[in-house]
């Protein structure tokens, strides 16, 4: 009974969270609502037991991943109204339903194939933190370690767009123009 | 009234359609790029509710992966997003059509 | 006797090859007489064999090399001097001797002197290997061999609109006769297996009825075109363009007869059909009467001539139609021979009056050309058929036979025919050597020719008074290849009125057309006498209309449909659909390249509708398959 | 409790790794080299790259050996599957990017070379996709792609210029959306059979019969989309003719060849059982597809003003051409894709390197885009051998005999009449024909038309240096000589692909 | 050296064609005469070893090229190929002899020697495969030479002739395909070989259909009404040299693909399409040629009649007897013969007055006798004048038609009607008359350079017109085995009765697809 008021509570509040973070025209509200949307699908987490996840789910986005928007945020100066010309929304507005209604109408029927055998199964009397680190590191392990790669590639190519060097366009410049920069930067240094 | 896996499926579908519904609608980059975020929530909690109803990790797992995504995503969007504006001072995709065709 | 054969044969070619040498240079009197003598050697040549063939030899037959062999044909350069080929050789050889030799002192001023003979022996040539040639094959080579060199000599002068229009016209109808002569030699081919005389004819008797009829019928056809019979005709009225020793030579003696030969050499074949002979028959009366008809109250000179030869053209049909192919052969002889003189004799005249045509603008020649006067009068007498010129044997056997053989219709056709053909022939020479001398109006001052043109001419003038005198020797001598059918009235009473009626009708025609048109009342018509106004003038000096119906009904249709086809079917249906489907590949992509707005969120409304597509046809395809049953039952219930 | 978890060694399988890891490791020694000693010139970077992709194709070669030895082979966990789809694939990608890799060495300096960070995302994106195709667990598929298309998006920023900004965003936007698809198939697909590998869901769904016929289509539905957007299918195209313009010409010839081989062997993977299970659905879909994205893409084609443009759209209908394979579903077919992809890089990386050889910093005033097609006008005349070589690509694209793609395009032609495809045969064939019109407008203007005034064919070779010489030259080699290699190559992928079951 | 004589002769021309890349601009006509008078005289010498005595291929080459799935390199001549592939050798040589272009002459001798290999190559090649290589590859330099030497439309021109015939050559590849695969269901192995295609006996339906496939792709090149428009373009816009070898040679392509393939893998089909494709060759014969009629312009002319021309070779071929196909094959010969020099003629004048349109000519006959004269030549020539080369060809392939219909031979032979109006009007308007226009007084007459390409081909044109022998009888070997094969081959009664059976069969062996679905 709990699970069930548990339940229609968060899904109706990620809903709400989810709608108003794709509709309004504040930004702010947007990014607020999109932060507690995230929290409050890390106690879907919690009550399905996937404690590992809830908290990374916290962690991660509204920890990282929001602070990460807000200081976008703050840089675009998108605090006032976005304005935003809509062209048709009844195409918006109808894709979606009609995806949702189709989607939801065969999810609605149970499946038949319910009674499968779990390939790496929880177990009884361990965290659930444990069981994930158990498997993360044996055989999730590549997965894992190409994730910390693709983090890595994620970082590089923050540093790189948002540096400084890409100000100067040196694809625009032509090459005597790029041997002048160049050396006034060898001055600089000297 | 017991909560099955469908129920959960069907609210993943549903978020899963607003975040369609952003990704559509949205002109602004960087809300555009929330409504991304919403479309991999939402399968993530699919994914841990077949986890749990299976009694299966490999849900939970993928789900901890795709958060991962992510958040790499969000870096080099965000990337993206900073060079943009500083070359035009807006993040409005309508500002974006020089090619065509 | 091979080398003879060859030798008449190809010394012809020879000479013209030796002229074409001086093709582009300028006239060298070397270039005439080189092939003139060439052509002398030819006809020696035909004479031995013509003297080898009279006593007694054996026909001779040579296989110079093979032309086409391939599948089951088998088409070889055979060449057969036979008695029929050996009177068309002689025919053929005496008259362009003398026409070559002519030909020198009448093309003396001509700038194409060099090229004329070059053509000239080319014909001969031609004329020759048509003659000679022992299968169908080889009759077709020399068959469109004298086309081609007709076209030519019509369009001699061919600065001129009219003479390279008729030289044109000339090919084009030929060709369309020859058309039928290939369907002809197909259908000898595919049913004897073979196109030689010999075989092919042995094997027609065991052929069909029908097939004979249509291999009769086509072969014909390509006869029709060469000897210009009816509706094939206006060509040869319309080639007198060209210079008259070719009119003499092409036009009058040698290859307009070609159709006669035809038939003559395939009366194998229509023997067998009877009918087809008399439909030939038929047409070769109304041809003789039609074109004497037309030559009635033409006002030139050639054409007159002109249609003097397509009437007589119609006496040969008649007689090889009739089955009496000895007697066609025989007046196709006789007939080249005061033809050619008569077509000369014009030439001189034309020489004379600078090119006039018009009889009507002469009048009283006789006084300054004597020669010429005498050649053309003896001449016309003999076309007139009286007696004792050649004339008179050929023609009046072709009346017996037609007489004999129960045609009376053909048989009275025929018999006011001579008589309309002693009018206009006697018309003309009233009209040119008699009467006032017109042609000073027109400040012209006649002259006679050279001597030694009309010396040239002298045997044709000898050959025309006593070819008749060869009757009976030649009957031996080319019954012994055709079939040998002496035509008697039986009854004596009968044929003396008969002939003696004959001569009396023709001479009466002489008279009138010598009252009417050798006095001194005679004007040059301005299309003012009553006369001339009325219908049936007009009809036949128009021909009938047949040139004008020709040049309204098939040559106008003809062009203004081609460019039909050309500028709205080719370029605006056919080639339009071409490019038309192009441009609809083209159009669509200008049309939706659209679809690529740039703009980010339309490419990202397009992912999601094609996701939401697809999902779409997978709920539909879902449903359908879960509920394939009751699907089934629905449409099996609404009768589906 | 948790038992104690046990692995050998050996059974890990090690060995399986060894390929990705070259690049990554490659990718790390890069950035070092870069932190101890900056501003070092890129051919080092280069020609380090150049190592490590020869290496790691070495060792591709290796497992090659290993895999017609033993056979597919499944490694740490069981997450790695090397099969011959696997080793084929690395061996394209590997091999385009070995001949990619060179073109940074341009006479004109531009901006993303000038960056040690560009190599060593290049060789993250290899190890990525090497990742992508060698396995067939669907979160591994998910990471290694996600890894290679975030290295791929700075790789086109880094191009600094409005356009390349452009095409990143456009790019990276559409990517997230696809990545949201994606990881929805692969949780439908998760739902109905508790695995997210490929082999143990084909195993699970055959066992119940697709009882759930609706789920299974969502799965493939969003599946599809996905791979539509990776594979530029009609309507999920619409990003690639943007990004390859946007991108520099090099780049936009590698990713019009290494990204689409890794997402045709995933989509291989997943949708071949599916067919073979007689899922209908996806045949139809598939076929829709085929013409559609052959058809559309050749029709846009032919109203392009710009070059590159028109290659763009050019590539997207090839892929077109190369997924009736998947539809096909033979071995022949199968064999035919790695044949055309081949062939097809040969000469779609040669008439890209063409174009980048040509690239101009500043355009004339009368050309509106870096590579229109007046630029071309005339070229015969002023760069003769260039113009022949641009030429022989373009035939060989348009599938003229006997140059590298006819043979591709005969086989897979061949493919679709031995398995009955009548029509698809026909309207492949008759595709070709379209797109020969927009190829062949190229060689017009290159050999039919008068250069403008001022043309000294300079231009053609302005970016022009000995490695990219020595590059066209090979694909230029290639191109020409194909049909040497055709039929080792044809004995060598049937092998591969027969042996994986595919 | 004779074993590989037709490698030879199909990549001399091309690996010299890549030398002369490294030729100084000036020099390089010679080199191109110098290499093409070497490959006509190895052209020459094949015809010197050819054995006529024997039906089947001779100097047969085999290497494989992908064993793996059935392509191999085979290469091979009999009597239906030589010719023309000497032919071709000939028309090259004395169209680089005879050219006129100084513009890019280099370029333009490149592309004619590649031209040549691509040529050579379609008519030596037994692999399907190999065959549709050359036959795609020779769509290049021809696009090349109309393209960048034509006249104002030649754009247009060159692309409507490349894509034209590349889409319908695609369907033939397609075709091509099929006919693998039912040789390989039927065999188990994979065979492009159309030695070995011969073999096999296709179910009725399965013939029609693959016989329509390859129709297309021949129909085009011939051209065939209505596939033709894009003739006229090419021809018209062209560079003499361009419509010479497209006339002479590269319109023999579909009519010899008919023989080789058509007609000995499918002769059931043959036999069905035999009257739609010979009503088709009749439209051809009588539109063509009044469309011909309506043309201003005296390239046009030449070029529609050769569509109409073209009819005529298709009726041939489809008169399924050995009279037909060998007159149809000589007539090949014969039309590549006169059609060529009646482009050189164009060509000649329009050197001359840069202009072919008729009605700025009149009264050429007294300015240039010679010229005229060797017009009239291959205008007779052209209409079918016995003694000249066409008529042999005409008449062979009417005369075997006859067999098949009657009433389809008589309209078909309103060619020789239809063509003399043409042939005869267009002559008037150029030759005859007088000098109007100043321009004409003091045209010089044909030189020695226009001499050394007519001549030859006039003496040609005469010479196989009397004495066609050494030309037929090789054709009529060939010919005949191939007849005797679709007779043993053909299934249905109609084929059986429409295909003549000889006496002296040939023996082939028997291969059946019945498990082919």
């Amino acid at each position: 009974m709990f699970e069930a008021i548990a339940f229609y509570l968060f899904a109706f509040l990620t809903i709400a969270m989810f709608f108003i973070a794709v509709t309004t025209s504040q930004a702010l509200y947007a990014l607020t609502s999109l932060a507690a949307g995230m929290i409050f699908i890390s106690a879907f987490f919690f009550i399905l037991g996937a404690d590992f996840l809830g908290a990374v789910q916290i962690v991660v986005y509204s920890g990282a991943v929001m602070a990460l928007y807000a200081f976008g945020m703050m840089f675009f100066d998108t605090t006032r109204d976005v304005k935003e010309k809509n062209g048709n929304k009844y195409i918006v507005v109808g894709l979606s339903v009609v995806s949702a209604i189709l989607v939801v109408a065969i999810f609605s029927a149970p499946l038949v194939s319910e009674n499968i055998t779990a390939l790496y199964p929880m177990v009884e009397g361990a965290g659930n933190t444990q069981e994930v680190g158990l498997v993360l590191f044996t055989k999730y392990l590549v997965p894992f370690e190409v994730a910390a790669v693709m983090l890595l590639v994620a970082m590089i190519a923050g540093i790189v767009l948002a540096g400084k060097d890409m100000d100067l366009s040196l694809t625009l410049l032509d090459d005597n123009e790029i041997e002048e920069i160049k050396n006034k930067q060898m001055k600089k240094v000297l | 009234m017991e909560i099955g896996l469908n129920h959960y499926l069907v609210l993943s579908t549903i978020l899963f359609a607003i975040g369609l519904i952003g990704v559509m609608r949205r002109k602004n980059l960087l809300l555009l790029f929330f409504a991304t975020e919403i479309l991999l929530n939402s399968v993530n909690i699919a994914f841990a509710a077949i986890s749990h109803y299976y009694g299966d990790l490999t849900g939970q797992m993928f789900a901890f992966f795709v958060i991962a995504i992510a958040a790499s995503e969000v870096a080099v969007g965000l990337g993206l997003l900073i060079v943009w504006h500083k070359r035009h001072g807006t993040i409005d995709l309508d500002t974006m059509s020089t090619m065509r065709g | 006797m091979e080398f003879y054969l060859y030798l008449a044969l190809f010394a012809p070619l020879a000479g013209s090859l030796f002229a074409a040498l001086f093709g582009a240079s300028p006239k060298t009197i070397v270039a005439g007489l080189v092939p003139s003598i060439l052509l002398f050697v030819s006809f020696v040549s035909s004479t031995v064999l013509l003297v080898h063939i009279l006593s007694g030899g054996a026909v001779v037959h040579v296989e110079m090399m093979t032309w086409m062999a391939t599948g089951d044909l088998y088409i070889p350069f055979g060449f057969v001097v036979d008695q029929v080929s050996v009177t068309m050789m002689m025919v053929v050889t005496v008259v362009s001797t003398v026409v070559h030799f002519y030909s020198i002192g009448y093309m003396d001023h001509d700038k194409g002197f060099n090229r004329f003979f070059s053509y000239l022996s080319a014909f001969v040539f031609s004329m020759m290997v048509l003659v000679m040639s022992d299968n169908f094959a080889g009759l077709f080579i020399g068959w469109e061999g004298v086309g081609l060199c007709s076209w030519l000599l019509i369009g001699f002068w061919y600065h001129k609109e009219s003479a390279t229009w008729a030289a044109n016209e000339a090919f084009i109808m030929n060709r369309i006769a020859d058309l039928g002569m290939l369907v002809g030699i197909f259908l000898v081919y595919w049913n004897t297996g073979t196109l030689q005389y010999e075989q092919a004819f042995a094997a027609m008797p065991s052929l069909g009825t029908d097939i004979l009829t249509l291999m009769g019928i086509f072969l014909f056809i390509g006869a029709m075109g060469k000897s210009a019979q009816f509706p094939l005709h206006t060509w040869l009225a319309d080639a007198m363009e060209g210079p008259t020793p070719v009119s003499a030579l092409i036009h009058a003696a040698t290859m307009v007869t070609a159709g006669v030969y035809l038939v003559v050499r395939a009366h194998p074949l229509y023997d067998l059909i009877p009918n087809v002979g008399l439909f030939i028959a038929s047409l070769g009366a109304f041809v003789a009467l039609f074109a004497a008809s037309m030559a009635l109250v033409n006002r030139d000179m050639k054409r007159i001539i002109a249609y003097s030869t397509l009437s007589q053209l119609g006496y040969m049909f008649v007689a090889a139609g009739l089955g009496a192919y000895w007697v066609a052969l025989f007046h196709l002889m006789a007939h080249a021979f005061f033809k050619a003189l008569l077509f000369l004799g014009a030439g001189n005249v034309m020489h004379a009056m600078h090119d006039e045509l018009d009889p009507f603008k002469m009048g009283g020649l006789r006084k300054v050309m004597k020669g010429t006067f005498i050649m053309m009068t003896l001449a016309s007498v003999a076309l007139a058929g009286i007696y004792p010129f050649a004339g008179f044997f050929s023609k009046d056997l072709i009346l017996e036979v037609a007489f004999v053989e129960h045609h009376y219709i053909i048989y009275t056709v025929l018999l006011f025919t001579a008589g309309l053909t002693a009018f206009y022939s006697f018309r003309l020479v009233a009209l040119i050597f008699h009467g006032e001398e017109r042609y000073k109006l027109f400040g012209i001052h006649p002259h006679e020719a050279y001597k030694f043109m009309l010396v040239a001419m002298s045997p044709l003038l000898l050959l025309a008074i006593i070819a008749g005198s060869f009757k009976m020797s030649y009957f031996e001598m080319v019954t012994q290849v055709l079939p040998e059918l002496e035509y008697h009235i039986h009854h004596p009473v009968t044929f003396w009125i008969m002939t003696i009626g004959t001569q009396l009708f023709v001479i009466a025609a002489i008279i009138f057309a010598y009252r009417k048109y050798a006095n001194a009342k005679v004007t040059v018509p301005d299309g003012t006498s009553k006369i001339e106004n009325r219908l049936c003038y007009k009809v036949l000096s128009n021909q009938y209309y047949i040139p004008y119906a020709y040049e309204e009904y098939v040559v106008k249709p003809y062009r203004e449909l081609s460019t039909v086809l050309w500028k709205q079917v080719d370029m605006k249906i056919v080639d339009a659909t071409v490019d038309g489907i192009a441009g609809i590949i083209y159009g669509t992509g200008e049309k939706t390249r659209d679809m690529q707005s740039g703009n980010l969120s339309t490419m990202l409304k397009w992912m999601v509708a094609g996701t939401v597509g697809l999902l779409s046809l997978a709920v539909v395809f879902g449903l359908a398959v879960r509920y394939s049953a009751e699907i089934k039952a629905i449409l099996s219930g609404l009768g589906v | 409790m948790l038992a104690p978890v046990n692995v050998s060694l050996e059974s890990l399988n090690l060995m399986t790794l060894a390929p990705m890891l070259i690049p990554i490791i490659g990718a790390l020694v890069i950035l070092v080299i870069d932190m101890l000693k900056s501003k070092l010139d890129r051919s080092l970077y280069v020609v380090l790259s150049l190592l490590f992709l020869i290496m790691d194709f070495s060792t591709i070669i290796d497992s090659s050996s290993i895999f017609m030895k033993d056979g597919t082979l499944m490694g740490v966990f069981d997450v790695m599957l090397i099969d011959g789809l696997a080793i084929l694939s690395q061996f394209i990608i590997v091999g385009a990017s070995i001949l990619f890799i060179p073109l940074a060495l341009s006479h004109k300096r531009f901006h993303e070379f000038a960056y040690p960070e560009f190599f060593a995302l290049f060789l993250f994106m290899i190890g990525g996709f090497q990742f992508m195709v060698a396995t067939d667990n669907l979160i591994l598929v998910f990471v290694g792609l996600e890894t290679s298309s975030l290295a791929l998006y700075t790789l086109i920023a880094m191009h600094n210029r409005d356009k390349s900004f452009e095409a990143a965003v456009k790019y990276f936007t559409m990517g997230a959306l696809a990545a949201g698809l994606y990881s929805f198939g692969a949780m439908v697909f998760y739902a109905l059979t508790g695995s997210v590998e490929i082999s143990k869901i084909a195993a699970v769904l055959a066992a119940n019969g697709y009882a759930d016929l609706a789920y299974v289509l969502i799965g493939v539905v969003f599946m599809l989309a996905a791979f539509a957007f990776k594979l530029s299918l009609v309507p999920f195209h619409t990003w690639a003719p943007d990004v390859y313009e946007g991108s520099s010409a090099a780049m936009a010839g590698y990713m019009s060849i290494v990204p689409k081989i890794a997402a045709f062997v995933v989509a291989m993977r997943l949708f071949e059982f599916l067919i073979h299970s007689g899922v209908v659905w996806l045949e139809i879909v598939l076929y829709i597809f085929v013409i559609v994205t052959m058809t559309a893409a050749n029709i846009w084609a032919l109203v392009q003003t710009d070059v590159k443009r028109m290659l763009a759209y050019s590539s997207v209908s090839h892929a077109g051409f190369v997924m009736a394979a998947i539809l096909i579903g033979t071995t022949q077919s199968n064999s035919a894709l790695f044949l055309y992809w081949i062939l097809f890089s040969f000469t779609n990386l040669g008439s890209f390197s063409m174009l980048w050889l040509s690239r101009q910093k500043h355009l004339p005033a009368h050309q509106n885009s870096d590579h229109s097609y007046d630029k071309f006008a005339g070229m015969i005349k002023t760069s003769p051998i260039a113009a022949t070589i641009m030429g022989v690509f373009m035939l060989s694209l348009a599938g003229i005999p006997p140059f590298a793609l006819f043979w591709g395009k005969v086989y897979l032609i061949s493919s679709a009449v031995t398995s009955g495809y009548t029509v698809l045969a026909l309207i492949m064939a008759l595709n070709s024909a379209i797109a020969g019109y927009y190829y062949v407008k190229l060689i017009v203007y290159m050999f039919m038309k008068e250069p403008i005034i001022g043309n000294d064919g300079h231009m053609y070779v302005a970016n022009a240096t000995k490695p990219l010489r020595t590059i066209i030259g090979i694909a230029a080699i290639g191109t020409i000589f194909a049909f040497l290699a055709i039929n080792p190559l044809l004995e060598f992928i049937t092998s591969f692909v027969y042996n994986s079951g595919y | 050296m004779l074993d590989h004589i037709l490698s030879i002769l199909i990549f001399f021309p091309a690996i010299a064609g890549v030398f002369g890349f490294m030729i100084q601009k000036d020099s390089v006509r010679a080199y191109g005469v110098a290499v093409a008078t070497i490959e006509f005289a190895l052209s020459l010498w094949l015809w010197f070893s050819f054995d006529s005595n024997v039906s089947g291929m001779q100097f047969m080459e085999q290497l494989p090229l992908v064993p793996a799935f059935g392509i191999n390199y085979i290469l091979g001549v009999d009597g239906i190929s030589l010719f023309i592939i000497i032919l071709a050798a000939f028309f090259t040589m004395i169209g680089i002899a005879s050219l006129t272009e100084t513009k890019d002459v280099k370029n333009m001798i490149i592309s004619l020697l590649f031209l040549q290999m691509t040529m050579v190559g379609v008519f030596a090649a037994l692999d399907a495969i190999v065959f549709y290589i050359f036959w795609e590859l020779s769509l290049v330099p021809m696009l090349y030479i109309i393209g960048a030497w034509g006249g104002p439309l030649r754009i247009y021109a060159s692309v409507k002739f490349f894509l034209y015939t590349f889409a319908g050559s695609l369907v033939m590849l397609v075709g091509m395909l099929f006919m693998a695969y039912f040789y390989f269901q039927a065999t188990g192995v994979w065979s492009f070989a159309i030695l070995e295609w011969y073999r096999l006996i296709l179910p009725e339906n399965f013939q029609l259909w693959l016989f329509a496939a390859f129709f297309v792709g021949f129909a085009i090149k011939v051209p065939m009404f209505p596939f033709h428009t894009w003739l006229p373009y090419a021809h018209g816009q062209a560079p003499t040299i361009g419509s010479v070898i497209l006339a002479a040679i590269l319109l023999k392509m579909g009519t010899y693909a008919f023989i080789r393939f058509s007609l000995p893998m499918f002769p059931d089909a043959s036999a069905f399409f035999m009257f739609p494709i010979a009503i088709l060759a009749i439209i051809m014969i009588v539109y063509t040629a009044m469309v011909a009629y309506a043309q201003e312009d005296v390239k046009q002319v030449v070029a529609y009649s050769s569509v109409s021309h073209m009819g005529v070779i298709i009726l041939g071929t489809f008169a399924l007897n050995v009279e037909g196909i060998s007159g149809s094959i000589f007539l090949m010969i014969a039309h590549g013969v006169v059609s060529g020099a009646l482009f050189l003629l164009v060509g000649v004048i329009y050197d001359r007055r840069h202009t072919k349109m008729m009605n700025q000519f009149g009264g050429l006959a007294s300015v240039m006798p010679r010229y005229a004269t060797i017009f009239g030549l291959m205008l007779m020539a052209s209409v079918g004048m016995p003694l000249t080369i066409n008529f042999v060809g005409e008449f062979l392939s009417l005369l075997g038609f006859y067999k098949q219909s009657h009433v389809l031979t008589i309209l078909a032979g309103t060619a020789i009607i239809v063509g003399a109006i043409y042939m005869l009007a267009a002559y008037k308007k150029m030759f005859f008359g007088t000098v109007t226009i100043e321009e004409n007084k003091n045209l010089p007459d044909v030189n020695k350079r226009e001499l050394l390409a007519l001549v030859p081909l006039a003496i040609i044109t005469v010479w196989l017109g009397v004495y066609p022998n050494p030309v037929l009888a090789p054709i009529n070997k060939s010919v005949e085995s191939i007849v005797q094969l679709m007779h043993d081959k053909s299934i249905t009664e109609e084929a059986k009765s429409r295909i003549p059976n000889l006496v002296h069969g040939i023996e082939i062996t028997r291969t059946t697809v019945e498990e082919a679905h």
